[in-house]
């Protein structure tokens, strides 16, 4: 189990390469990376800059039990998870989650419940700001919603 | 008793942290006591549906009791990922 | 639409970046990464090589409706297929996919359906080939069925 | 028209493409043909379950007619990804 909570940018293809490497019995690596909009794009809209906080005391432990219960559940190799905090900006990358199982169904499901889990459970809070102001990002009903299908 | 806030309600708070002493016995007790205090607590707490709490970094509930906790942190629901 | 069948080995985590860096807007990226499962490991003992035959007149043609039908049924802002051929050996990438959606569902969502409709419907054949002889990989009933769900 | 054979129905049959002449209406009648030529034939023919076929380039079915068609490929479950 590999976790990484940071202020510094990653190299999300340099991790994939690495991780791929270290699981090499795997077979199968999903990977999902969230990426900061772009502000050129209709969705991102005049987006300057993203500010990420956590909770410093609580965001290993919660994710390292998301890991744990993930690795329990599916048959995986190993499982790997890399989230930013601080000031990020269009195109960076926010964080990624990583995957690998002799199974593509097991790392696809494992990485899709570790995404639904970090949406909801680990203790981040994104705000957004533009030219025109700040906004923290809400959480979408959808999102806590997911969590049921666990 | 450490008492953390998060995103906008460190913000409508304004402060991101403090020590506390209360008799309440459970999330909900702190909270009345919190927004008695100052309009601005008023205004973080005025909607509990937007609210999470932890207690010594755990999430829970607001009818949890305090007894033992020495950490409670209030924020919204998390955006991570 | 990003589309390569090749002898030439790829590097999944370039590729990776490459893509996420061209779909700026998305905000989500999701990629497998299919290996040839390492000779040190249970699953593949013994393994030395893989060759993996196709049909040249056919291949192009049958990923390039595939990857329509995703672009079709879920809001991508782009997706790729690499897919190899020819003779390759335990820890190689054989072939990778990568979806971008502005929701992580959608991306998700279209990956995995890329991948089951490759697995059974993309003219690629595998021949595991070790100490012992050789096998042609047989199809497994799974990979079939899960067709059905999409 | 062009028969062409993938995996072990190249193997079995022992080549990757010939060229043939026939007035099979279907892909079942012209597998019936084949089979009638030679042990390899029939050998690689045995088990349709285990058999797929493109026409000109296109997963088909062993009742499609063969009426216009130029190429004809025989192959296993196909097994990418």
């Amino acid at each position: 189990m590999d976790l990484r909570v940071q202020a510094e940018a990653f190299d999300a293809g340099a991790e994939l390469n690495a991780f791929t490497a270290r699981v090499s019995g795997a077979g199968a690596v999903v990977s999902f990376t969230g990426v900061v909009r772009d502000a050129g794009q209709p969705q991102g809209g005049g987006l300057q800059r993203m500010e990420i906080e956590h909770y410093p005391g609580m965001t290993q432990a919660a994710i390292t039990e998301i890991m744990g219960q993930a690795l329990a559940r599916w048959p995986l190799v190993d499982a790997l998870v890399i989230h930013r905090f601080g000031t990020l900006h269009p195109g960076d990358p926010i964080m990624m989650v990583a995957t690998a199982s002799p199974h593509r169904e097991a790392a696809f499901q494992a990485a899709e419940f570790l995404m639904d889990y970090l949406k909801s459970r680990a203790p981040f809070w994104k705000k957004e700001v533009g030219a025109e102001g700040a906004a923290w990002v809400a959480a979408r009903d959808e999102d806590e919603g997911a969590l049921g299908r666990w | 008793m450490d008492l953390l806030y998060f995103a906008w309600v460190r913000e409508r708070i304004g402060l991101p942290r403090e020590r506390v002493e209360t008799r309440a016995a459970t999330v909900a007790q702190l909270i009345e006591e919190l927004k008695a205090r100052e309009p601005r607590y008023a205004a973080a707490f005025a909607d509990l549906n937007s609210l999470r709490v932890a207690l010594d970094q755990k999430l829970s509930s607001f009818d949890a009791p305090l007894a033992g906790v020495r950490e409670v942190a209030f924020f919204p629901p998390m955006t991570g990922g």
